[in-house]
């Protein structure tokens, strides 16, 4: 399946990545596996398995890491937010 | 109902008034207005920018200001956030509340400041002598978020 | 510190701005305006004027915002409150308290808001279909004030 | 002794007075003392000994009833107050 994952501020410049449209191996249902598959590629991505109270949402809905996801979804992985 | 979010600045007379004008059951509006300090954890602070997950932000917004309306009786809500870069003094944010009493609207109004502190994907960058460094997250405010619990007035 | 005690309306945007213009540590402003409402104790209301203790209202007053500034770490504080006939939908009450943080200012302008209610010698006259009636002081708001105790936050 | 009582809102309209200076006889210690010799004036000053929670001030500041009364004071008689 394909989803789009965004990453944001403090994140988004560790990653030195904003968005990526990816297309997943069979057994990643989940947040937490597809952030371990992107932990998987290495160097700067590494940082992800160990991000400080790394947060995500699916679909515009901040969720657990254990949340599913599914073809289409729009995953976005970023830290703690500061707005306000 | 109105939630913005906006590079532009807002008048917060006008944003009460257009709450308030030809609303006669309105006998309070509870209001918060945060700026840009010059200082922060302890270091001077030269100006910030602030970044924001465009679609995610306004539904977070509205989803915070939908549970406020189910737990007090209010009347109407406003809540304006900037994004970009802004310097010290400048207004960040606006939320207005207005009730027929005043307890519901203070109480809805520091909710929803409450719930926006920690669920609404903004985040705050900060220019500093030491150069620029992402805000962290506050314990504090988490705190501040679950002194709400569910159902209680606190 | 603002404490005005007038007929005059006043314009909220002019007293938020005179209270952080020029003022880089404020990092918060809750404020709170109370209105004429148009119902009250179930009974239609056309007008009220409200009635004072010239003297001691400014002293009240003054000795509210000082014990705020006691509980809290406040930067400044505005009250603004209207004598007089007053329409449905007019001003009646202005309270802004200004804080680096929010919590503080919420908690300073509520309580302001809660002692006022109980401690400062105004009288609402309101005006009915069935003629003019004092308005009777509502057992909540003694409630409201006695939340506060001594000390704790409330 | 003598004393300035003033009268307030819904008490005043009661009283059909808003203001006076007062000579007190010896043995009006307290407020409580001063309400009781008004209402012994009768009539409209009869309401004073019932008025339900009748609030007062010495010199401008809240007071209970017990309070002490001086030469000079200026002592207000009012209903709960209902401002805001």
């Amino acid at each position: 399946m394909t989803v789009t994952v965004l990453y944001f501020a403090a994140l988004k410049e560790a990653l030195g990545a904003s968005s990526e449209s990816l297309a997943l191996p069979a057994g990643v249902a989940t947040v937490a596996d597809l952030r371990a598959h992107l932990a998987a590629r290495g160097e700067a991505w590494g940082q992800l398995a160990s991000f400080k109270n790394l947060r995500c949402a699916v679909n515009q809905d901040m969720v657990p890491l254990t949340a599913a996801v599914k073809e289409g979804d729009e995953v976005a992985f970023f830290p703690p937010v500061t707005g306000g | 109902m109105k939630i913005a979010v906006q590079e532009a600045d807002f008048d917060v007379g006008a944003e009460l008034a257009a709450l308030t004008r030809g609303q006669p059951a309105v006998g309070a509006c509870a209001s918060f207005v945060g700026y840009v300090r010059d200082r922060n954890d302890g270091a001077a602070v030269a100006a910030m920018t602030l970044e924001h997950y465009p679609g995610m932000t306004e539904k977070a917004l509205a989803a915070i200001v939908d549970e406020a309306r189910g737990r007090w009786d209010l009347l109407d809500v406003t809540v304006i956030h900037r994004i970009g870069r802004l310097d010290i003094g400048d207004q960040i944010v606006l939320v207005a509340v207005t009730s027929a009493h005043r307890g519901e609207a203070f109480a809805a109004c520091e909710f929803i400041m409450d719930y926006l502190k920690t669920r609404a994907p903004f985040w705050k960058r900060e220019e500093t002598p030491e150069g620029a460094r992402w805000v962290d997250a506050r314990e504090t405010d988490d705190a501040a978020a679950g002194r709400w619990g569910e159902g209680g007035r606190r």
